[in-house]
């Protein structure tokens, strides 16, 4: 009933998500620095060799090795993610905490701001964004990382609202700190908890956005690989070459297996409202 | 409203009826129940064995923890799926609860055994019909066509004293006020006549005035039905006002078990000696210095909160405050008393400074507060406050001594190493001397955690404190632990404190002077005892009608004793 | 797998079963409005010029002859052209043709509330102006030019113009505002549902402007079949199914669809470049471009038959002059291109002083055109002898604005089909201060241009064009890999199929029953 | 009611404002414009200032703005610049192809997954729950986009059984319709099951904590009255929200599916207009998607109180 009865050891679903997100870290980290083959060197004599003993996942169309690409593209594809939600978390607090903050007027605004922003479809805003910025990596980052503050923004602000309402933040003021020590004191701190589970999930998001990015022909530029332009690069082999877009489509789909459940453990351990429904 | 008669002694009248049923077989028996959590194998009830017998009402009393509530449950076959029934068994009219088919044990629940619940916001379904949800019982367990339900449920409807019980019908439970679906949550589980009334803390979260109101209702129906109550509560008093028989639970242990009159003259048990005496009685009243400048006096303070913003209008602002008025003086405990809704909170938080008032001033040591920025901070540093929930009042990310040292951060005359000393100093005054500073609120219990909110209030030796129902989150011990600090603290530090409470029991305890408040406005003030003993106001009168007193016997034991209710004459 | 294909389709496909005579070909985009030279793009044209005829148009070669007139007279000072009209040209009315209906079309285009897109090339804004037109009798149209111009008459049979189309003044409303082509093309309109098909019925009246032999639009024109459609389906994927299936007789099909198409037993395919130029444009005014030597490098570290047989799916062939294959101005001079050699573009590298600096090639995944496959080849090929070459994939209107504004280092890019090669020339020539899209402004070669643009002898002109491919390959303003390759796939009971400048042309198409 | 419809409706005109101007504003701001496109690598500087006087692209952007939005006002959405059909047809026929596959997955993917998410939350910590949260998480963590392909790949290819690519439309012919709808209403419906399933579960486990299910209970009613008559209505409502976001979201494109289909939907109509500079298509889409955006969820909120008497509009 109160929680004093659960194992120690970890959830099952934190357990399986640990271990995917492990493998895909483990991956990252050694596709940054080893590969089977060069990612990006092509070879006209070994375009769409199927799945064999010399390249055990294939090659593209290129006569590029797919494992290789597959490694590369998980670092980059990690890369992009990390600075994404990073990017994202800081702007959306900012944003989120100053229109908590400063309440009534100001925060009708930025809200109104805010929801037209999350209303404009992601394709849209990132076309706008990356031709302002250059169509590289960095472009896409900031882009991505744009267009995910707003949701990050809501976050923050209903958290304020909510924490603003608890006593401990009454007792703050009775002791007479004032609103801006409040703020970093006492309502940043409490925030790190939602925003740990939204920055998870978010983190699934992005992966998912830069590979749709990529399918409608944006994204991140090739030759580079990341596992959105591969799959989204495969398209048009889909009857020649199903492994092209078969594995890192796995990739994609197992890796945000591991960050959903790795989020619901999260949530599970973090979030107290959903604390007692498990 | 109630048939029985008031006398300053309760209970002799029904107990000597019930002492008749012993000769029956008990309708309820409930031997060695034993229950453990399943993963860790905890035991939650410990080999509890008590009987009902048909008619009477039993109380089980204990705090939290004590598998009160969950034995109460297990009489229905209730178990959650987390603890495993390892022993014992309950009969309810001879037959095995836990033997019983799902069929079997469906046919009983309702028909022959009803339920009410301590929360009136959440055991009706919101989204149901009040017609439909009393209904559904009927339809399930009798065998009546749709026109003579309906009759019986108006009736009943009617009975528990709703208005308009046509309308009812109609209606979904967010429409009734809490009393209201108490009674309706009543008139669901008796339209079924059950031979027993599972009743857990079925006033807890009511008002005091309407918590009388409910029990009683409760009584007479249950009555006139014969049907037996198994009434669980941690309140003592309450249960032996209505109660033939107690039972005291602690920690999944039954330590005590007899007739209400045993329990509370002449208690066995060391744990039914600690509630009886942790109930908070009336110390001797203190002498105070006459005159003087009050620390801290209210003018006139009016508080109005905004309307709901529409898009198209603002709707009127709600008056919360209609110009109050009160003087505390150096080194009195000023009490606060009133419903929900009669403001007492508001003002609390208006003279905190956390509401703006719209009207009146404040003067602390004579000066206004408003003036000038000295007198403000002067009065910044020196007005502190307690709150009600020790869970929300503690920042969770922050230890301990940070949350204690925290005050100290705008007191510039300090050194580091001052503060570090003075945090320590207050952590022993208040009983958390070794190894809690490094802790966080979550390790702690509620009553430590209010210790720590009382340190960090008087951290600053603050000569004003505000403390805004502090104990009532707290167990029935924890309270008069707390209270008891709360008390000697004052004592040694002096401060004066505006103490905001519901509990007429408490304030009765800690008050020098009492101020009644109902609907914004302050109904009658004057010296504790004088509002005690001789009430003028109507509400006043009606607010310590609703309570029952205590009276220390002298030898461990405790006597029950009504206070004057509303028009009755002063003896 | 294609059986499948197949066997799905034609279960979806069967319920618009065709009708014997009917031929249906396929446009990957709706038409835009059925208004010569007005409100176009290249599918528009392709559809109009079944239905309208100007005075001149192009050869199969890409050079202009007559079309409507039965000869051009040019006067010594070059300025005064005599059209002498064919006679007995039916209108799609009945009526017959003559010199007012021309003048009225003239009138018309001129008149700036048609919008007519050519307008400004002939008004004298962009240079040539036409001081005068007549219609000294019904059979005789005269226009009068302020200065020589070697291009007049290709300009007027331009497809962007509509190919000056002559029409009938019944072609307009009341009102003044367009309502249906009628011309004297071998079709007239039928039903335009748009979005989904355009029809096209067969002119009984139609004659053709010679009656020997096919070539381009001046050559044998008939309609061979009663009605004809155009079916706006814009997937290539759909195409290729309804290909198989039979539902589709003849479409305009990509390269790589090409492996699947041959084996099919109900296909044929018929190949030809156009006009349509690939390739790597070069800002020479960027620091690290400007460098003459590095660009020779680059051309120099580039294996073209290696990258056009893989962007082409081995169909294309290289061809590195700004002249294309099937021009007749194509000659000996013109096969001269780059060499590869990557030892050559080492020591070029060395020459130029090349330190490393990044070359950023702009490509687009648009799969009409191989942009993103050069890109990514010729990067691996320039990082192979040492540049530091790397690709930013931009989507096409911003790849286009880039063009235009001349912010660039390289781009895969695609020019599209100019008939005459000083033309062709012209659109990547001239000065980049007053138009930044230009791409060569070597002051010689302008002049060489200009020069060709007024010349209207063929020997003459074959050596001035020699010369300029000759500065262009050594002075390496751009590097055009191929011609692109119009490929029509169609079925094998329809005979005549005839690809020409990347339009499906459907007159001399017949249909076996 | 009505005047809470209308109030809602009111209080979205700031965002949909906020969202006409930026929209306008953001595609002028990216490089490319429609008239470069249209004329590609012929244009001459006059020959683009011609086409852009007669788009009206020479006006200064208040001017633009202003006389785009006034005639918006007048009902008027103006033109397609590259089809030159008339905007607000145009989207409303797009708008239907998607909304047919939209609606259909969502309704169908809430039949299914609102049961078994009551159902795993009623059985909960059980191998069935678990089996089923595992499937709705792994159904969520597919790329839609992806998911679509393997359809593709088995059901089209290597079955044949479903057509691969283009688009009938039912009204045309309901039987080869139905076929190319197939595909992309099973990609939304497995990836949508998977979060409403979750949704559901989560809502239901909360109130399944609640007294008034003990309530029912002690009145003696069966498990299934207990879940489905107090239980499901009361746990609908979180879900009946996400379910409105889902729509609402949606609705608002499926551009990635549509693609992979070839669907011509309001998603790929958008992507193509943004492609090809078509201003007023971008706006009207822009438009029309924020606007049903605030209906769908209008809707949602106005049915809400049947779940919830609670929040019962004013």
């Amino acid at each position: 009933m109160n929680g004093h009865g659960r194992m120690k050891l970890p959830a099952p679903n934190a357990l399986v998500g640990g271990t995917l997100i492990a493998i895909l870290l483990a991956t990252a980290g050694t596709g940054a620095l080893w590969t089977p083959y060069d990612p990006l060197k092509l070879s006209f004599r070994e375009k769409l060799v199927a799945p064999g003993a010399l390249h055990w996942l294939g090659t593209d169309e290129f006569g590029r090795d797919v494992l290789s690409r597959l490694m590369a593209g998980a670092a980059t594809s990690v890369w992009i993610s990390i600075l994404t939600v990073t990017l994202a978390v800081v702007m959306g607090t900012t944003i989120g905490l100053f229109s908590g903050y400063m309440r009534g007027w100001t925060d009708r605004i930025i809200m109104a701001f805010n929801d037209a922003l999350l209303a404009f479809p992601g394709i849209l805003l990132a076309l706008g964004l990356l031709a302002v910025l250059g169509a590289n990596k960095y472009g896409i980052i900031v882009a991505l990382g744009i267009a995910y503050t707003p949701s990050v923004a809501r976050v923050v602000r209903g958290t304020v609202l909510s924490l603003r309402e608890r006593e401990f933040i009454a007792a703050s003021r009775v002791m007479g700190n004032g609103e801006g020590f409040t703020m970093l004191r006492h309502i940043l701190p409490n925030c790190i908890a939602p925003l740990t589970v939204l920055a998870t999930s978010m983190f699934g998001y992005v992966l998912l956005a830069e590979s749709a990015l990529s399918f409608l022909g944006l994204g991140v530029p090739p030759p580079a690989p990341t596992w959105g332009n591969m799959l989204a690069g495969s398209r048009p082999y889909i009857d020649q070459a199903v492994w092209l877009g078969i594995f890192p489509g796995l990739c994609i789909s197992l890796t945000l297996l591991g960050i959903n459940l790795l989020g619901d453990a999260l949530r599970d351990k973090l979030d107290p409202r959903m604390r007692g429904a498990r | 409203m109630s048939t029985k008669a008031f006398s300053s002694e309760v209970g002799t009248g029904s107990r000597e009826e019930n002492a008749s049923n012993k000769a029956t077989a008990p309708l309820l028996d409930v031997a060695d129940l034993t229950l453990k959590l399943g993963a860790s194998g905890r035991t939650l009830v410990n080999a509890v064995s008590f009987q009902v017998f048909p008619g009477e009402i039993v109380g089980i009393v204990g705090e939290s923890g004590s598998g009160k509530t969950l034995a109460a449950r297990a009489v229905m076959g209730f178990i959650p799926p987390a603890v495993r029934l390892t022993g014992g068994t309950i009969r309810f009219e001879g037959q095995d609860v836990m033997a019983m088919s799902g069929k079997d044990l469906r046919a009983m629940r309702g028909s022959r055994v009803g339920m009410v619940f301590q929360e009136p916001m959440t055991s009706l379904n919101p989204s149901m019909l009040i017609g439909r949800q009393l209904d559904e019982g009927l339809e399930l367990h009798r065998k009546l066509d749709s026109g003579q339900r309906k009759a019986l449920v108006l009736d009943m409807l009617r009975r528990v004293g709703i208005r308009d019980p046509e309308g009812a019908l109609e209606s979904y439970p967010h429409q009734f006020s809490g009393g209201m679906r108490q009674r309706i949550m009543l008139a669901s589980v008796m339209l079924l006549k059950p031979a027993l009334l599972l009743a857990d803390e079925p006033t807890t979260a009511l008002d005091a005035v309407v918590q009388r109101d409910v029990m009683e209702l409760m009584v007479e129906l249950t009555q006139a039905n014969d049907t037996a109550v198994l009434l669980i509560s941690h309140d003592l008093g309450m249960v032996a006002r209505y109660c033939s028989r107690i039972v005291v639970m602690c920690q999944g242990d039954v330590v005590e078990q007899g007739t209400a009159e045993d329990i509370l003259a002449r208690p066995q048990h060391p744990y039914t000696r600690k509630l009886l005496a942790a109930m908070p009685q009336r110390l001797p009243a203190r002498f105070l210095p006459e005159g003087g400048t009050p620390i801290v006096a209210v003018r006139d303070l009016v508080v109005d909160y905004p309307g709901r913003q529409g898009f198209f209008r603002k709707s009127a602002p709600k008056r919360a405050l209609h110009g109050v008025s009160i003087d505390v003086k150096p080194g009195e405990v000023v009490a606060v008393v009133g419903g929900s809704g009669s403001g007492k909170t508001t003002l609390g938080q208006s003279i905190a400074g956390l509401v703006r008032p719209a009207g009146g001033e404040i003067l602390f040591n004579g000066k206004p507060i408003a003036k000038s920025d000295t007198a403000y901070w002067d009065y910044r540093l020196n007005c502190q406050m307690v709150f009600q929930d020790p869970y929300s009042s503690l920042d969770p990310r922050m230890t301990i001594q940070q949350l204690v040292g925290e005050p100290l951060r705008l007191v510039e005359a300090m050194s580091a190493a001052q503060k570090k000393a003075r945090v320590a100093e207050v952590l022993t005054e208040v009983g958390l001397g070794d190894g809690f500073g490094q802790r966080y609120p979550h390790e702690l219990s509620g009553g430590q955690r209010q210790r720590v909110a009382i340190a960090r209030a008087i951290v600053r030796r603050p000569s004003f404190v505000i403390a805004d129902e502090p104990v009532s989150a707290l167990d029935v011990t924890v309270r008069a632990q707390v209270l008891e600090l709360f008390d000697e603290l004052q004592k040694k530090h002096g401060f004066s404190c505006l103490f905001i409470s519901h509990d007429l029991g408490v304030v009765e305890q800690v008050a020098d002077r009492v101020i009644v408040m109902h609907e914004g406005r302050i109904v009658e003030e004057g010296p504790r005892d004088a509002i005690f003993d001789d009430p003028q106001h109507d509400y006043t009168r009606k607010l310590l009608s609703a309570v029952p007193g205590l009276e220390s016997t002298g030898d461990g034991g405790v006597r029950l004793f009504w206070r004057r209710g509303e028009g009755e004459a002063s003896a | 797998m294609n059986r499948l294909l197949v066997s799905a389709f034609a279960l979806a496909l069967s319920a618009g079963a065709l009708h014997a005579q009917t031929l249906t070909a396929v446009l990957n985009a709706d038409i835009r409005s059925t208004n010569p030279g007005v409100n176009r793009d290249g599918n528009t044209d392709a559809v109009v010029q079944h239905m309208v005829e100007g005075l001149v148009g192009y050869a199969e070669d890409g050079s202009v002859g007559p079309l409507l007139a039965k000869s051009v007279d040019v006067s010594p000072d070059g300025k005064t052209y005599t059209f002498h009209l064919r006679k007995g040209v039916k209108f799609h009315n009945g009526a017959t043709m003559s010199s007012a209906d021309v003048l009225w079309s003239w009138n018309r285009y001129m008149d700036p509330k048609t919008d007519w897109r050519c307008r400004s090339d002939l008004d004298g804004r962009n240079g040539l102006k036409v001081v005068s037109a007549t219609a000294p009798d019904t059979g005789t149209f005269v226009m009068e030019i302020n200065e020589p111009n070697g291009l007049f008459l290709d300009t007027l049979a331009r497809n962007d113009c509509g190919g000056t189309a002559v029409l009938h003044k019944d072609s307009v409303k009341a009102d003044g505002s367009w309502d249906k082509p009628i011309g004297t093309g071998p079709f007239k309109l039928g039903e335009w549902k748009r979005g989904q098909s355009i029809e096209l019925l067969a002119f009984d009246q139609y004659v053709s402007p010679k009656t020997d032999k096919r070539d381009g639009l001046i050559g044998l024109k008939r309609p061979l079949v009663k009605e004809a459609r155009f079916m706006v389906i814009p997937d290539a994927a759909t195409v290729k199914a309804g290909l198989l299936s039979g539902s589709l007789d003849l479409a305009l099909v990509p390269e790589s669809d090409v492996p699947d198409l041959k084996n099919a037993p109900n296909l044929a395919l018929a190949i030809a470049p156009n006009p349509v130029r690939h390739g790597l444009i070069i800002q020479t005014r960027d620091p690290v471009m400007k460098n003459q030597a590095l660009r020779q490098a680059i051309a120099a570290a580039i294996d073209f038959p290696e990258l056009v047989a893989n962007v082409s799916n081995g169909l294309g062939k290289p061809n590195n002059s700004p002249i294309y294959m099937t021009s007749k101005y194509f000659g000996e001079a013109e096969k001269q291109g780059f060499k590869y050699d990557p030892a050559a573009a080492k020591a070029l590298l060395q020459k130029a002083g090349y330190k490393g600096e990044k070359i950023t090639i702009l490509a687009n995944k648009r799969s009409s055109v191989p942009s993103f496959n050069t890109a990514v080849i010729a990067q691996a090929m320039m990082q192979a002898v040492g540049i530091n070459a790397e690709i930013e994939v931009l989507e096409w209107a911003t790849q286009l604005d880039r063009y235009n504004k001349g912010n660039y280092q390289m781009q895969a890019f695609s020019y599209s089909a100019r008939f005459d090669p000083a033309l062709g020339f012209e659109q990547i020539s001239g000065p980049k201060d007053k138009q930044p899209r230009k791409i060569w402004e070597d002051p010689e070669a302008l002049a060489l241009i200009q020069k060709a643009m007024v010349v209207t002898d063929t020997a003459e002109r074959q050596k001035i064009f020699d010369e300029l491919h000759k500065r262009f390959i050594e002075q390496v303003p751009t590097i055009f890999t191929h011609n692109d390759l119009d490929i029509i796939a169609h079925n094998k009971r329809v005979t005549g199929v005839k690809p020409w400048a990347s339009q499906l042309q459907l007159w001399e198409v017949s249909v076996a029953k | 009611m009505f005047r809470f419809a209308l109030t809602r409706i009111a209080m979205a005109l700031p965002t949909l404002l906020i969202v006409a101007v930026s929209v306008f504003v953001l595609i002028r701001l990216i490089p490319g414009d429609p008239a470069q496109l249209m004329l590609g690598d012929l244009a001459t500087p006059a020959s683009l200032a011609d086409l852009r006087t007669r788009l009206g692209l020479d006006q200064s952007l208040p001017v633009q703005f202003g006389i785009w939005f006034g005639n918006v006002l007048h009902g008027d959405f103006g033109q397609s610049i590259s089809s030159q059909q008339a905007v607000l047809p145009l989207i409303l026929q797009r708008f239907l192809v998607s909304a047919q596959i939209v609606l259909v997955a969502v309704v169908l993917a809430s039949l299914f997954a609102v049961p078994a998410g009551v159902i795993a939350a009623w059985r909960q910590d059980s191998a069935l729950d678990i089996g089923l949260v595992g499937a709705a998480t792994l159904l969520l963590s597919i790329p839609t986009f992806w998911l679509g392909l393997l359809l593709l790949l088995f059901f089209g290819l290597k079955l044949g059984w479903l057509p691969v690519v283009g688009y009938v439309s039912i009204a045309d012919d309901w039987k080869a319709g139905l076929l190319y709808l197939v595909m992309p209403i099973m990609t939304l419906f497995l990836h949508e099951m998977g979060v409403v399933l979750r949704m559901a579960r989560a809502s239901t486990l909360e109130v399944l904590r609640l007294d008034y299910i003990t309530h029912a209970r002690a009145k003696g009613l069966s498990e299934s009255a207990v879940l489905w008559r107090h239980a499901f209505k009361n746990a609908f409502g979180p879900t009946w929200t996400l379910i409105g976001l889902v729509l609402g979201n949606l609705l608002g494109g499926i551009a990635v599916v549509e693609t992979v289909f070839t669907i011509p939907g309001l998603g790929r109509l958008l992507v193509d207009a943004i492609f090809a500079r078509d201003y007023p298509v971008i706006q009207g889409c822009m438009l029309f998607v924020a606007f049903t955006y605030v209906l769908v969820n209008l809707v949602i909120d106005l049915c809400y109180p049947i779940f919830d008497p609670r929040v019962a509009a004013e």
